[in-house]
């Protein structure tokens, strides 16, 4: 087989980390080849080294037989490599449409604007892969699944020879997973490259031919997919068993510990009914824009509504700000974690004080001794990949910031813990301890909300699961409910019946 | 779509001034004169020009407060040597202002790219090193009108055609003429040719435009040098208008023409903003300050109203941004 | 020696900044000679220090939180020209003596409060970018100056009121301890207490403050309130040193104290910086204007020096800053091999 | 009466000076101090004095090749510093430093007097003389304050000149600099008594002047503005130096020979206006003679000489000035039209 792109030997380094040791590596036309391994393990990294972000220190990059020891964008996009990177690097300002086009025409050299080609490159991209998106909407309005779809169609819509995708999945439903799995094949027929990072392992395994596995750095090695099954792949990865243990409500207090009735926001949600417990995993999914975003926002004091009411702990209250819901115990982790989540620039502990600042002070005297003690815990807990407590969070990998950010939330003990798509690009190794981190709060009296889209996940954790379609609450399952066998098979049957009404309002 | 929201933002700039106009109208009918609109244009033209200039740094994702003090630079150095070498034409002093401001521009760009530091910080500094250097090593003398080029003179009392009416001939400037120039070329660089897509794509986020293929470092240079060639364009005319060549200046009146900028609706992070609008933001702040005498307004009053005009209106402008954002929810702060 | 260098990595701008000052400060003291340093000429620079001083830290604070306030000078003026109606008697409700210099203080600090509060809700409630709010506020609060007064000086105190900047501790000007104890309580604070720690946190990224349950309005007000104070306290400075006050007294400032803040090592993109820093800028900035006033510059090239030393500044910081991240990496390289 | 008392505290600060000097290498000033402490020498070259004008333009730099002419005449140790912006907390600090430096005396054109007035009061305590210029206001805090003229009588002069230009009748508005500045305030209110006293067909459209913010096209806008609201004006007087912005308004409108302006004014700035005849008068008096003159009466005062009325203070306008609460009034004022404003050089 042809070979397109070669790595000999590239090692990069940032302060404090080795991020790639000598790493070798070689993709051939034709073939979806799979990068994984845990957070912060490198992946993202090796393709910012090949697509000309990063700098190497060391080693040879070959590109369709052409040596470079450090590229620019310009000249790996002129090689033929296309990424969507992990933070989708796109425009807030600019409309979808010229998000689509603008590499590609700002790659072909052009120097004068034409709306109407940027609108039909735009439009091809789109219907490739099947979606509407309001192609005169600027990036800033869209939600983080729409979002990711732009990213793709950019990078599509350039003809590469080589494509990177990193983690383009972690927004998306299931419906657009499978939708984008396929076209993914249909360009390995036409001979393209595609190089997939993912955490999550069927994706990976229902695409793959190879699979290039990371530790810390270091490559393991390279596996036919055929080769591995999930257990052995994840053993790879992490070094060594993990094991998702299914969640039984053990909690005997059956007093709602909040209680949401007859909840509305004109053109988000209407009329949501839940009830929670103590020690309930209550999932909540639906498809993007179903609401779900919008009704975390309102439990977290974000969004107004506009009638029902939230009762917590048998009392209705008034959630009109933040510190209102911290008051209430009730925490959320956001789904936009970089702007929402992190104070990028300092250092972890400081992050996992940060919503804990005034619990922490005596007289207003911030206690530092007991801050860095939390620190450690959390960072101890989670198991966060890092130097110190002291380490700026910026440089952490995306998986050890989210660790980060829930360990922030866990630490304020709250009573609900609304987590918007918690585990969104976390390896399997931290997923499994976050979940059981989850499954022992919950087992302590928590009562924790699950957004997320990945069904298994929701099927594993949650005692009860509420499916929302185009803002309201088509179905609630139950404990039992889930126990039925073709449980899974029905969240997925209602939100494609979700699914089917938006098309058709669509058209 | 994208037209009908950006509309919904100018609308109330228009019907700011609409409403104020209506005001001042009421309050002395002189005001509704053909004449008011010609000296409106004309006073403002020179800030016109900067504000469009600022515009585009600002639509980059920068800032620029040295411009006055290359505006400064090129006209009175320019002038200078026109004067020392009996020059007399128009075209000559337009173009080596003109470069003069290209050459300051590219330093700023050149020390924002080389420190990695917020443009504001560094264009303060360059603006009193700009202003330094002028005065120290070129001169820092003053001229009368009758020493200036006979051109300059010509050129700042011209007019496009009269209107008589009864009392005076009233003159559409001529200086409307570059403004117009100016404001359409900006019109067609920003939303007609790559590098202006790329100044926007700067603005939003320069990670991603770099890796989108865009240079960052050569459309900084060029945003740069455009504003500090606006800068220098504006300083001839600026002297044209006034008759009078000083070396102090012009420096220390660029926070207006940046209030005018970000009330036109230009986001200061960067990534959005629109001539039209910043051509209405600098109508609002000109409107203000040539309205006082007409309403009756004591000087020591001046002040008061136009700090509360000023509040007014931002506080209006960035209320309704807010309100949008937040029904996205979307959190700027 | 270890232990420096330590420290030095620990915060390289402030080692930067205070070997800067200890050279230009050789360099001055061979230029001028023995006199820069006579016991005269330090009580006269730090006599001078305070106003400046504390218009400096009022700028710090703003910037901090990523804003930026050009309205504490006209704030300062307009307080020192209320708080004179109260001290020549126009508005002293029959008080005299003490009582009345403690009357003027409160009303100082009420109505600097108020107008920093202004400012703080102008910004918060409406998302207003600083910048531009507090140059209408700048504006507003000249005005009310302007209209109170109608421009013209208000004198005539009680005489007792200038002892304030007279005094002197340990032959150092009172006003000057005043001044240090302000800034190390400003730099307690935020180093050490929770209001402190929520500042650095907003400042940093307001969103992620916003979803971490911290009271963004009540930041961004009491940021303002607390800029406001720093300069009505300038305001009363002023007003103590000069004997009167009017609209548009020491308008070069505001120029001057984004310089030192910048010098000091304050990210004016929020969220960085440290009180010492600006202390040390604050005081090297007016040795360096002591010592060009010895040397009979001309105003533009005092203006091309301070060019010259930001850029010189920012560039150093730079180089020194990429160095230092090279030293780090192959350091840390060497202890990863 | 105030060099006698200042003595013990002169001779203080010349203790202090020397007891540095004993360590340190010697400098002039140490060694002049103290031969003034033991007695005055009257040679001008013994004494230092530095002169703090407002800021920088061509009004002032006028004013500094007066007092370089000074040490040229005399050899007087004589320098001048310019404050970076006309902000009286700029001056304030120069007076500061030059307080701890131990000059003679320093002379200084005040941009807020009042504002002035402890740092002056420092500078007597410290024995330094200090001179002000413009200040007629504080002239009981200093030990001398040299005016051109007095200006009541240099406002009135505005109001007469403007008057003429108009023949006596009409409307008409007067600009300042900003109402912050007390010596255009006063010539303001002068000339609009005298015009109301002189002139009933005259009338002030204002109760308070404009302001021209001391820049052309602040004149320049304002009166465009004015036109339109009191379309029947009939003339302007401007008494900050920006006429020439009146006059450009009025050109472009075609009005410059109807309306007559009548403006404080530098000759160079100036001329092309008053040819034209779109400036009627300027007025103006000399700011190096000024300048001059200031140094000239601290030099005497430093060294004990005093100033009286009838001390000739060897510059023309000043030759034999006139002593009275402590302000020394020359008489100075210069009168531009067409036909002599060609025979002025600054
Ligand atoms: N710009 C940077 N500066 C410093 N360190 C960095 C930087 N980018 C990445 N790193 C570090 O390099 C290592 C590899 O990061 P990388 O983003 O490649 O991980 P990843 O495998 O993509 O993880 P994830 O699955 O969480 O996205 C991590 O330890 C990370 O902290
Ligand atoms: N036309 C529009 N104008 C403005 N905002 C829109 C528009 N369409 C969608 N949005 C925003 O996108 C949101 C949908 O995405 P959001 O992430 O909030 O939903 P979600 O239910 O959380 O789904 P997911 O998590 O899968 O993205 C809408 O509810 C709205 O806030
Ligand atoms: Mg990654
Ligand atoms: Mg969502």
């Amino acid at each position: 087989m042809e070979q397109i792109l070669c790595v000999k030997n590239l090692s990069k380094s940032f302060i404090g980390v080795k991020a790639l040791k000598e790493i070798n590596l070689s993709i051939n036309k034709g073939e979806i080849h799979c990068l994984a391994g845990e957070n912060g393990c490198g992946k993202s990294t090796l393709v910012k080294n090949i697509s000309g972000v990063h700098t190497p220190d060391e080693g040879e990059i070959i590109l369709n037989g052409n040596v470079y020891h450090s590229l620019t964008p310009y000249q790996a996009m002129k090689e033929g490599v296309q990424v969507i990177y992990q933070d989708l690097s796109l425009f807030q300002h600019m409309t979808v449409a010229e998000n689509i086009a603008i590499s590609k025409l700002s790659f072909e050299k052009k120097k004068i604007v034409n709306w109407k080609e940027i609108k039909k490159i735009a439009k091809e991209q789109l219907d490739r892969i099947g979606v509407s998106i309001d192609m005169d909407q600027t990036v800033g309005e869209l939600s983080m699944a729409n979002r990711q779809l732009t990213a793709i169609c950019r990078a599509l819509a350039q003809d590469a020879k080589i494509l990177f995708m990193d983690e383009p999945t972690t927004a998306l439903t299931k419906k657009e997973v499978e939708r984008l799995l396929k076209i993914i094949v249909e360009l390995k027929k036409k001979g393209l490259a595609i190089v997939f990072i993912s955490h999550k392992l069927d994706e990976i395994f229902s695409v793959a031919d190879t699979i290039t596995i990371f530790r810390n750095g270091e490559k393991i090695g390279d596996f036919n997919s055929k080769d591995l099954d999930e257990k052995s792949l994840s053993h790879y990865m992490t070094g060594r068993e993990v094991e998702y243990p299914r969640y039984h409500r053990k909690c005997k207090d059956n007093q709602p510990i909040m209680e949401i009735e007859h909840l509305t926001r004109k053109d988000q949600y209407e009329d949501i009914n839940i009830s929670i417990r103590k020690g309930d995993i209550i999932g909540l999914t639906g498809l993007l824009g179903s609401g779900r975003t919008e009704l975390a926002m309102s439990l977290f004091g974000l969004n107004k509504t506009q009638s029902g009411c939230i009762k917590v702990e048998g009392k209705e209250v008034k959630i009109n700000s933040p510190m209102k819901a911290k008051e209430f115990g009730i925490a959320l982790l956001p789904e936009d974690r970089f702007h929402q989540g992190l104070f990028i620039e300092r250092k972890i502990k400081e992050n996992v004080s940060s919503a804990l600042v005034n619990a922490l002070s005596n007289r207003g005297i911030l206690n530092r001794k007991k801050e860095e003690k939390l620190a450690e815990e959390c960072v101890k807990e989670l198991k966060v990949r890092t130097p110190s407590i002291d380490t700026i969070i910026g440089t952490l990998s995306g998986g050890n910031q989210q660790k980060v950010v829930i360990g922030k939330w866990i630490a304020t003990k709250p009573k609900v813990f609304i987590m918007d798509t918690p585990t969104v690009g976390i390896d399997i190794g931290s997923k499994a301890e976050i979940y059981e981190q989850i499954h022992k709060f919950a087992d302590d009296g928590m009562a924790i909300i699950f957004i997320s889209d990945e069904i298994q996940e929701l099927m594993a954790n949650c005692n009860k699961i509420v499916v929302l379609a185009e803002g309201k609450c088509v179905v609630t399952l139950n404990e039992d409910d889930l126990n039925q066998e073709d449980a899974a098979q029905k969240i997925s049957n209602l939100i494609s019946s979700g699914e089917n009404t938006e098309i058709k309002e669509a058209m | 779509m994208k037209i009908k929201k950006v509309d919904q933002f100018q609308k109330i700039l228009l019907l700011i001034i609409i409403i104020y106009s209506i005001l001042v109208s009421i309050k002395n009918p002189a005001f509704l004169h053909f004449e008011t609109i010609f000296d409106i244009i004309r006073t403002s033209s020179t800030t016109m020009i900067v504000a469009i200039g600022l515009l585009v740094v600002m639509i980059s994702g920068g800032i620029d407060v040295s411009f006055m003090a290359i505006a400064l630079f090129g006209s009175y150095t320019t002038i200078n040597v026109m004067i020392a070498l009996g020059i007399d034409n128009l075209g000559i002093a337009f173009l080596f202002s003109g470069m003069i401001g290209i050459g300051l521009g590219l330093i700023n760009a050149l020390l924002i790219n080389w420190l990695k530091l917020p443009p504001f910080i560094i264009t303060l500094g360059t603006q009193n090193l700009y202003h330094g250097v002028m005065t120290t090593f070129i001169s820092d003398k003053s001229f009368g009108a009758g020493v200036l080029p006979e051109c300059l003179h010509e050129f700042g009392q011209g007019t496009i055609f009269k209107i008589v009416t009864e009392d005076g001939a009233v003159g559409l400037t001529i200086s409307l003429v570059p403004v117009l120039l100016i404001g359409i070329a900006t019109w067609l660089i920003l939303y007609k040719t790559m590098i202006g897509r790329g100044i926007v794509a700067i603005g939003n986020d320069e990670e991603s435009a770099r890796r989108a293929g865009f240079n960052p470092f050569k459309i900084r240079l060029f945003v740069y040098a455009y504003s500090g060639f606006l800068a220098g364009i504006m300083g001839i005319i600026y002297v044209a208008q006034i008759n009078a060549l000083y070396p102090n200046k012009l420096v220390g009146n660029e926070l207006m023409v940046v209030a005018a900028v970000v009330i036109g609706g230009t986001k200061i992070t960067g990534g959005q903003g629109k001539i039209f609008g910043t051509i209405l933001g600098v109508t609002i702040i000109y409107l203000l300050n040539s309205t006082l005498i007409l309403i009756g307004l004591s000087s020591s009053w001046n002040n008061l109203f136009v700090g509360a005009i000023l509040v007014v209106s931002v506080a209006i402008t960035s209320y309704q941004e807010r309100i949008k954002n937040r029904s996205h929810l979307i959190f700027t702060e | 020696m270890k232990k420096i260098r330590e420290y030095m990595n620990r915060d390289l701008n402030l080692s930067i900044l205070v070997t800067l000052t200890f050279a230009i400060f050789i360099t001055l003291r061979i230029i001028i000679g023995p006199s820069l340093l006579s016991l005269n000429n330090i009580q006269s620079m730090l006599f001078q220090v305070p106003e400046f001083g504390f218009l400096a830290l009022a700028m710090m604070l703003s910037n901090m939180v990523g804003g930026i306030d050009l309205s504490i000078i006209a704030n300062a003026n307009t307080v020192a020209i209320f708080t004179a109606y109260v001290l020549n008697g126009q508005l002293s409700f029959g008080t005299d003596g003490a009582a009345r210099i403690i009357l003027a203080l409160i009303f100082a600090i009420v109505c600097s409060l108020l107008f920093g509060s202004f400012n703080g809700i102008l910004i918060s409630k409406t998302s207003a970018p600083p910048l531009i709010a507090t140059l209408g506020t700048m504006t507003l609060f000249q005005g009310i100056g302007m209209a109170v007064t109608g421009g013209a000086s208000v004198g005539d105190l009680i005489p007792e009121f200038s002892m304030i900047a007279k005094a002197k501790l340990l032959e150092l000007p009172v006003i000057f301890w005043i001044f240090l104890g302000a800034a190390v309580i400003v730099g307690l604070v935020l180093t050490y207490t929770s209001f402190g720690r929520n500042f650095y946190l907003y400042g940093g990224n307001p969103v992620a403050a916003r979803f971490s349950g911290i009271h963004n309005e009540k930041m961004c007000i009491s940021t303002f309130l607390l800029t406001g104070l720093l300069a009505g306290i300038a305001g009363i400075i002023i007003l103590s040193r000069v004997n009167s006050a009017k609209v548009g007294y020491g308008d070069s400032y505001l120029l001057q104290t984004m310089i030192v803040c910048v010098v000091g090592g304050i990210d004016p993109n929020g969220g960085k910086g440290k009180v010492q820093g600006v202390v040390i800028a604050i005081l090297l900035m007016q040795v360096m204007s002591s010592a060009f006033t010895i040397m009979s510059l001309s105003p533009y090239t005092k203006k091309l020096i301070w060019g010259i030393m930001l850029v010189c500044v920012l560039g150093l910081n730079h180089i020194i800053g990429n160095y230092s991240e090279y030293k780090k990496l192959k350091m840390s390289m060497k202890a990863k091999a | 009466g105030c060099g006698s008392s200042n003595q013990p505290a002169a001779a203080d600060s010349a203790a202090t000076d020397n007891a540095a000097a004993e360590t340190e290498a010697e400098t002039e000033d140490t060694t002049e101090a103290s031969a003034e402490a033991v007695d005055k020498s009257a040679d001008p070259a013994d004494y230092k004095v530095v002169m703090v004008v407002k800021q920088s333009d061509s009004w002032f730099d006028d004013m500094v090749t007066g007092v370089e002419q000074l040490q040229k005449d005399t050899g007087l140790n004589v320098s001048v510093q310019v404050p970076e912006t006309g902000d009286a907390a700029s001056q304030i600090a120069i007076m500061e430093d030059l307080i701890a430096q131990g000059v003679d005396a320093i002379c200084v054109v005040p941009n807020d007097p009042e504002a002035l007035v402890p740092t002056i009061e420092k500078a007597r305590e410290a024995g330094i003389v200090v001179v002000t210029h413009e200040a007629p206001g504080t002239a009981d805090k200093v030990d001398l304050d040299v005016e051109a003229f007095i200006n009541e009588e240099f406002g009135q002069l505005f109001g007469k000149s403007l008057a003429e230009a108009m023949g006596g009748k009409g409307k008409y508005a007067g600009f300042v600099g900003g109402l912050t500045m007390e010596t255009h305030m006063a010539w303001y209110k002068a000339a609009v008594e005298y015009i109301e006293a002189n002139y009933p067909d005259m009338e002030c459209v204002t109760e308070e002047p404009y302001e021209d913010g001391n820049s052309v096209e602040g004149a320049h806008d304002k009166t465009l503005e004015i036109l339109k609201a009191y379309p029947d004006i009939n003339g302007f007087f401007d008494c900050s130096a920006q006429g020439g912005g009146i006059c450009e308004a009025l050109l472009e409108k075609d009005k410059a020979t109807t309306i007559p302006v009548v403006s404080l004014a530098l000759p160079s700035m100036s001329s092309t206006y008053l040819k034209d005849g779109s400036m009627a008068h300027g007025l103006a008096w000399r700011p190096a003679d000024a300048g001059y003159a200031t140094c000239y009466a601290a030099y005497l005062l430093a060294s004990g000489q005093g100033v009286e009325t009838g001390t000739d203070l060897k510059i023309t306008g000043y030759e034999s000035v006139n002593v009275e609460n402590n302000i020394a009034y020359g008489f100075a004022p210069l009168e531009f039209t067409a036909e002599n404003v060609d025979d002025y050089n600054f």
